[in-house]
């Protein structure tokens, strides 16, 4: 569904990633995993359309679309939701959400969208009238996940949904995203966390200095004998 | 007696605790590892005491006088200097300005004329170009070197390291560190936060673990690094020790 | 000194051919030689507003208002005391220094558009003041100022005013290149850096302003004694954008830049003013496209274009790699106890 | 409505902003018993004025961050237009609707040429600046402000192209107050507007786009927000209100070169106490602006009226740096 | 950048400066060129516009020639600010060669230009910056600022009087009675036009036995006088009296008069300074006071028809009516120095100026404002004012129209007083 080849990028004269390529197929749930500062987020950025690629190209279903804008890579069907969350902090989270259908004409699919988002976080619903800006952690997180979602997206690029949050909240962000996945969404998810995530996860490329160093699936990750040393063993 | 001191620190965004009543004291000579997970308040737990965010509640002494909510160049003068964690560079200056000014408004000192001793610092960090290279055209890896000359340049007692080791490769490490004991060994106290573990575990005496703003542990890099609490923070609730120990 | 002055060879080149410019033909003619007071004065200011747009990063929008109280303070002086205009001047500099010490102080916390606009505030504010009390300045009615010289030429006027300019470039040069010059980049470039550098911004801004607002004065007090009439439209925000365009067009952060752009561009508007007189208005026009134009495409200005090519050069590896012998790494234990002790 | 109050909530939370609020309070009531009704009348009428002309400069800045200084040149081709097209519809003057085509017609040339000088020259910009964004644009909108002038000036002359009055007829008397019927209509014009432009920006959807842009660009972009499209729309609307605004206006403001000198500055004073870039703060803004210098010019004298206002505001932001209902300083501001 | 890249651009910079010095032309042998100010382009260009379109009319009544002399005008503008004004007229002189200038609107311009023509000895009349700081400078030293020969217009001061006159005349004549007996209130833009004539309208009300109730300055844009004018409602002033030059400012405040309902007598002299003035005043203006020349005679008459044919706006007689007198009186000055000394120079036309203008010798008495353009030893650098001099008329405006109610031997009708 989604192929990056030879990805290039970067900001001014640094150049952060390195001729980076991955895939996500249809239905997967994949994780990028690597330390701050290796590339991940600005990876995830050159696909939505916020960052600029260099070099390499970026296919989604076939099509090119490295160097799209942002509104345009969201109108194909891709989400995001960002590190920062980029939430709208001075509307109501109902607003929020329904800025989230912003390319979805039609009532009816944007209604079914939020009955969906609230049913997937309850908590989002309590605090429909709510402005975004005065939301605790989790539910600024549950929020960007939710306004990602209304756009009926095909593949959502998730940064760090655990970044910030208490594990029990981590967790519950986790199940969400698995639960999404199970139902059939594409997902391509960001984590310095690698045990949570490589529990969860199908796949995963292990990023580093730029440049993928690792690839496979979950459970052979885990039993790499890099990710024990670098990353599962780290407090050992 | 310790170099810093914090009493109850606490300071709030909004309705955000983003440092949690943090009470730690740092001692003269060691390296102390603050770490904890993203979002865990380290960074303004910095800025607190480094005078640019003034905290909501408790107190910061430094060398033993009161320094709660001095400005960030009053404690440059009294020689706490500090890093950024993303390099904050004077984009029209060349490479030794940038450390020149420093060098010049910094901690009072003597003997060295302001330019030698930015010219050392350039080359201590190992400053890979010329002096008159201008900062816009560097990398972050190089931002970030420039960015502790600049702070070494200031003459500290106490030196802050936001996150220096972020991003760079593995070979670079090795000389970081290097540089990191050197400094030390000259007898700065360093509070460093970073991710990377094996800085962590190679450089630090002891290390402090915030999360959610709020300090859980505080001791012997060993000792803290077995801790559950920490190890739970870090990894989430399902993972017990026994689940991540072999 | 003697090094100061040989770095600045370039600069002797360049007055000496704009000494010796009213001379030649075709500009010894007496609208020509105007112009070129009108270029030096502009220059001048425009050296002066740089100092601050360019080193603090701070836009002193209600510049012309702190020259215009130069000028008055000069000629009520020479008129109430009658003390030399030369003397007198100094009144000017005096007061246009106070005010720029108390706008700096209450912009102090301001950055960005909201200083620029809190010094066009006060600025306008001032101009009110200077209309309202009459009594003082004959408000609108205008003041009628001694000038320097009875003589039926612009050339000593020209003299003078280029005196001053450079006066006002090699002192505020100086400054730049000194140690408060350092600071001014510092908190003008990035104000958290320069704070962590041990950089008071409080001090150094109000130390920019200051000086700034002092030359801005001085020179006030040139118009005054020039143009012999004073009104409280030199206070005008229109005389601010002419000096802003000259210092925008040159390119911030040089100094030299906007003096360099003033010349050009005074005399290419006078000659519109001058040849395109059955339009009315259509010499602002060009002039108008032409800030936009610059703006638009090349905002750093004229200098830019010569400080990126210069700083190509500079980023090249082994050129311009100073001599001296460098310590090694290694020594850090040596240099670091000296930075202690 | 829970949404309102959160705000006002949020907005008078600070102590100084309800201290300002509460001195313009005592002003009022000052001006009302020591000079008569008409001071807060006609303040209010002013200030309505004031506040039609500041919101597009305010929204202009919240969203795109351009200072502009151009805001009283799009007032100018208000009066302008208003007046040629009241007096190309001259056969049928006299008919209530004329001046509701008139205003009308202005908005939509405010607009088209506010979207066109967005296109020619933001835009570009936008592609190519990447710091000081702020200072450079407001360098050019004084170069904008001072073509159009002089354009006008070249193909208009000089003359002063003026209406006696919209509506004929004798004024209506409030508190004991004559107001012109023109001023009538002012006031309900500058109600009408703001009003759609509070209900555009909070519901509609565009308009939520325009806020999302304003309050997070790469969130906008990451919902699939055309954000350039977004910037150009709000340059279009802000100066389409300032034409509405001068049109409106042409009975007191008759359209020549200069005539947006005025507007321009009340606008700037407006929007800088408010807190640059708050639309709703430059409605309030406006009532206090036109509140002190109604003041200022019984009290003290109308030579003074801009003296006094513009000293109080430079001090008032010594105090709030960033204005009544300023949100805080964001860096993109402090470019 | 290199060394080399910086001469280029130097030189560059320099050949730009030399182009825009180029263009010099020297005067040919049967040219003479007039310089002819005004302020074209800035805030009154509308004033600097009717300058413009009455001196060419004026140039064409004579076909451009003066005996085999062709005479091209030459515009000085002088832009509402005195270092443009002096600029525009230094580059005129040697740039453009004028060897004689008129006209002019602003006194602080004319204190800045008057040096220029001074050390250039080139003879300028009839500027119409009135104010005294012209007359101070042109006395201070003669040698110099004498060449600023004479003024168009005479200091606010001379002209103001006829009001408190008129107004004591009304009464003595039973036409009126103050409401709130002899209560004036002043007003005025906040210029050095505003003070110096509302000054001399204030004393003269003053020294007949009147109180002034208050006086206000506004800037001269304020289009918004509500708060005056309900304070002056307050005061109750039976007369209110002051002047703006700028239309828009003054529409507004008559307008706005009508509005709150003032019942004073409303003297706004310099209503119609803009020929359009009730396009943008209307019916508010009725019953007003003001002091204007007007056209009134056939030839006059001529002249607004051709003026409105030619241009599309009404010309004003204070504006274009006197620049298109004045401009007539100096192509007389050319024609008399001519006759008298066989060519046109600076000099010839600066002896003419002073041996027959000053002495009030050369008069003009071809005007379509004026009976006769008269200087003396005694008035100069003002006009000679009196009957059948330069005087204004107070007239009072019906329809847009104003006709003579003061003095008495001129009127044209009586005084009304408002209901």
């Amino acid at each position: 569904m989604l192929r990056v080849t030879e990805l290039d990028a970067g900001y001014g004269f640094l150049r952060v990633v390195h001729g980076i390529s991955l895939q996500v197929n249809q239905g997967e749930l994949v994780a990028l995993l690597g330390p701050n500062g290796a590339g991940k987020s600005t990876t995830l950025k050159c696909i939505a359309g916020l960052v600029r690629p260099w070099k390499g190209d970026i296919a989604f279903r076939g099509h090119s679309i490295g160097g799209l804008r942002g509104d345009l890579v969201n109108g194909l069907g891709i989400g995001l939701v960002s590190e920062s969350l980029n939430l709208f902090t001075g509307m109501t989270v109902y607003e929020n959400l329904l800025m989230g259908a912003y390319s979805v004409p039609e009532a009816e699919k944007r209604r079914r969208s939020l009955d969906f988002v609230f049913s997937l976080f309850p908590r989002l619903a309590e605090r429909r009238p709510q402005l975004a800006g005065t939301l605790s952690g989790g539910e600024r997180k549950m929020l960007a996940i939710g306004r990602a979602l209304m756009g009926g997206p095909s593949l959502l690029l998730v940064d760090e949904p655990s970044l910030g949050l208490a594990p029990k909240l981590t967790q519950q962000v986790f199940d969400a995203l698995r639960k999404l996945s199970d139902d059939g969404l594409t997902i391509l998810l960001v984590e310095q966390n690698v045990t949570a995530t490589l529990e969860m996860v199908d796949r995963a490329y292990v990023l580093e200095q730029g440049e993928i160093v690792l690839e496979g699936s979950a459970q052979k990750l885990s039993e790499s004998e890099h990710v024990k040393d670098v990353y599962l063993g780290v407090m050992a | 007696m310790a170099l810093l001191e914090t009493h109850g620190l606490t300071k709030r965004f909004g309705g955000l605790l983003a440092v949690n009543r943090v009470s730690l004291s740092v001692h003269q000579g060691e390296i102390l590892g603050l770490v904890g997970p993203n979002g865990a308040g380290k960074t303004v737990f910095l800025n607190c005491i480094a005078g640019m965010l003034r905290p909501d509640d408790g107190r910061v002494s430094f060398q033993g006088a009161d320094t709660t909510g001095a400005t960030a160049e009053r404690m440059c003068h009294q020689g706490l200097a500090r890093t950024f964690q993303m390099p904050q560079p004077f984009p029209r200056m060349t490479a030794l300005d940038t450390v020149l000014v420093a060098a010049q408004f910094g901690a009072p000192g003597n003997g060295m004329a302001p330019r030698e001793l930015a010219r050392r610092c350039l080359v201590e960090v190992a400053f890979p170009h010329p002096e008159t290279t201008l900062v816009s055209g560097l990398n972050t890896v190089e931002l970030k070197r420039l960015d502790l000359a600049r702070a070494l340049a200031s003459r500290p007692k106490l030196l802050l390291l936001d996150e220096l080791a972020a991003g760079l490769m593995t070979g670079q490490l090795g000389p970081l560190m290097d540089i990191i004991r050197r400094v030390r060994d000259s007898g700065v106290t360093i509070i460093m936060v970073e991710h990377v573990m094996p800085t962590i575990m190679g450089l630090c005496d002891r290390l402090a673990v915030l999360r959610q703003g709020e300090k859980i542990a505080d001791g012997p890099t060993r000792e803290v690094a077995r801790d559950p609490v920490v190890i739970e923070a870090y990894l989430g609730e399902r993972h017990k020790p026994d689940a991540t120990s072999h | 000194m003697t090094a100061f002055l040989w770095r600045r060879r370039g600069l002797g080149v360049a007055l000496l051919a704009l000494a010796v410019l009213p001379l030649v033909p075709p500009f010894d003619a007496e609208n020509f030689r105007r112009w070129l007071v009108i270029s030096a004065l502009l220059a001048g200011w425009a050296i002066a507003f740089d100092f601050t747009a360019g080193y603090i990063n701070v836009v002193n929008f209600g510049f012309a208002a702190f020259a215009g109280a130069g000028g008055y303070a000069s000629a009520l002086v020479t008129i109430h005391y009658g003390l030399p205009i030369w003397v007198s001047m100094f009144a000017g500099v005096i007061l246009a220094g106070i005010l720029g010490f108390l706008t700096g102080v209450l912009t102090l916390r301001f950055r960005g558009i909201y200083a620029a606009v809190a010094a066009w505030f006060l600025g306008l504010a001032l101009l009110g003041i200077t209309r309202n009390v009459s009594p003082i300045t004959r408000g609108p009615l205008g003041l009628i100022v001694p000038t320097f010289f009875s003589t039926d030429s612009n050339l000593p006027y020209y003299y003078v005013v280029l005196a001053m300019m450079l006066v006002t470039y090699l002192v505020l040069k100086a400054v730049t290149e000194s140690r408060a010059g350092l600071a001014f980049r510092a908190i003008g470039q990035n104000m958290e850096a320069a704070r962590a550098s041990g950089v008071n911004p409080t001090r150094y801004r109000i130390l920019n302003f200051t000086l700034s607002c002092m030359f801005a004065g001085w020179l006030g007090a040139f118009y005054a004694h020039y143009y012999a009439i004073l009104t409280p439209d030199v206070m005008a925000t229109s005389q601010t954008v002419q000096v802003l365009v000259a210092a925008y067009l040159g390119g911030r952060g040089s100094l030299w830049g906007p003096a360099a752009a003033a010349f050009p561009l005074v005399f290419s508007t006078e000659w519109l003013r001058s040849n395109l007189d059955r339009f009315p208005g259509l010499d602002l026009v060009v002039y108008g496209l032409a800030l936009i134009l610059v703006m638009v495409y090349y905002p750093g200005g004229f200098a830019e274009l010569v400080h990126a090519i210069r700083d190509r050069r500079l980023r090249l590896p082994g050129l311009r790699m100073r001599t001296a012998a460098a310590p090694q790494p290694g020594e850090a234990g040596a240099v670091l106890s000296d930075v202690r002790e | 409505m829970s949404l309102a109050v959160q705000r006002l909530s949020r907005e008078f939370r600070s102590p100084v902003t309800t201290g300002l609020i509460a001195g313009v309070l005592a002003l009022a009531i000052f001006g009302v018993v020591r000079g008569g009704t008409f001071i807060l009348v006609d303040s209010l009428v002013t200030g309505a004025i004031w506040a039609l002309v500041a919101a597009g400069l305010a929204l202009t800045f919240g969203v795109m961050g351009v200072p502009n200084f151009a805001q009283g040149e799009f007032f100018m081709v208000g009066t302008l237009s208003g007046y040629l097209v009241y007096t190309a519809l001259s056969g049928v003057q006299g008919r209530p609707y004329v001046p509701f085509v008139t205003i009308l017609m202005a908005l939509v040339v405010g607009f088209v040429l506010g979207a066109l000088v967005d296109l020619a020259v933001f835009s570009q910009m936008r592609r190519r600046i990447r710091e000081g964004w702020v200072m450079n644009t407001f360098v050019v909108t004084v170069g904008i402000s001072v073509v159009m002038i002089n354009a006008h000036q070249l193909i208009w002359g000089t003359d002063y192209k003026g209406i006696v009055a919209y509506f004929d007829g004798p004024p209506i008397h409030v508190l004991g107050v004559s107001v012109a019927l023109d001023r009538v209509f002012a006031i309900s014009v500058a109600a009408v507007s703001i009003a759609g432009l509070w209900w555009l920006l909070s519901y509609s959807r565009i308009g939520r786009a325009i806020r999302a842009v304003s309050q997070d660009e790469p969130g906008a972009l990451m919902v699939g927000i055309n954000v350039g499209r977004m910037r150009t729309l709000t340059f279009a609307i802000s100066s389409g209100l300032a034409a509405l605004a001068g049109a409106t206006l042409l009975f007191q403001f008759p359209s020549f070169p200069f005539v947006g000198v005025k507007p321009l500055y009340v606008a700037w004073t407006v929007v800088i106490l408010a807190g640059l870039g708050n639309v709703g703060g430059a409605v309030v803004a406006g009532f206090i602006i036109a509140l002190l210098e109604a003041n200022t010019g019984f009290f003290i004298g109308s030579a003074w009226e801009d003296v006094v206002p513009f000293a109080l505001i430079v001090l008032i932001l010594a105090v709030r740096p960033t204005g009544l209902f300023g949100r805080a300083v964001r860096s993109v501001w402090e470019q | 950048m290199s060394r080399g890249r910086l001469v280029v651009v130097a030189l560059a910079a320099l050949s730009l400066m030399a182009v825009s010095c180029g263009g010099t032309s020297g005067t040919t042998q049967q040219e003479f060129k007039l310089g002819i100010g005004g302020p074209y382009t800035g805030p009154v260009a509308k004033t600097g516009a009717e300058f413009q379109h009455a001196a060419t009319m004026a140039l064409e009544k004579v076909n451009y020639k003066i005996g085999n002399y062709k005479i091209t005008p030459v515009w000085v503008d002088e832009a509402s600010d005195p270092a443009k004004a002096s600029s525009a007229l230094e580059d005129a002189i040697v740039g453009k060669g004028i060897q004689m200038g008129c006209l002019n609107w602003h006194s602080s311009d004319a204190v800045a230009m008057m040096p220029v023509a001074g050390r250039h000895k080139v003879p300028y009349f009839f500027g119409m910056g009135a104010t005294g700081v012209v007359n101070d400078n042109f006395n201070k030293d003669r040698a110099v600022n004498g060449y600023w020969m004479a003024k168009g217009w005479p200091t606010p001061q001379k002209l103001a009087t006829p009001y408190g006159d008129a107004i004591q005349a009304f009464i003595d004549g039973g036409s009126y009675t103050p409401k709130h007996g002899k209560t004036v209130a002043i007003w005025g833009e906040d210029t050095d036009w505003g003070h110096s004539l509302t000054g001399a309208i204030k004393d003269k009300f003053t020294s007949l036995g009147w109180t002034v109730v208050d006086s206000q300055f506004f800037k001269i844009d304020a289009t918004d006088h509500h708060t005056i004018l309900n304070k002056f409602k307050s005061e109750q002033p039976s007369i209110i009296a002051g002047t703006s030059t700028a239309p828009e400012t003054m529409s507004a405040f008559i307008k706005q008069a009508k509005e709150v309902g003032l019942d004073s007598v409303l003297i706004a002299d310099g209503l119609g300074y803009v020929g359009d003035f009730y396009k943008l005043v209307g019916s508010a203006s009725d019953g007003v006071l003001d002091m204007q020349p007007l056209f009134a005679s056939p030839a006059a008459q001529q002249f607004v028809s051709t003026y409105k044919s030619r241009f599309g706006s009404e010309p004003s007689p204070s504006a274009a009516g006197l620049a298109y007198d004045w401009t007539g009186f100096c192509l007389k000055i050319l024609k008399r120095t001519l006759d008298k000394y066989g060519s046109l120079t600076s000099d010839n036309i600066y002896k003419v100026g002073r041996d027959e203008l000053w002495t009030g010798q050369l008069t003009y008495t071809d005007g379509i404002i004026m009976n006769e353009y008269k200087f003396s030893p005694d008035s100069i650098p003002d006009p000679v004012i009196g009957k059948g001099e330069y005087i204004f008329p107070v007239i009072q405006y019906k329809g847009g129209t104003g006709q003579i109610v003061f003095p008495p031997d001129v009127k044209q009708t009586n005084f009304t007083a408002p209901a």
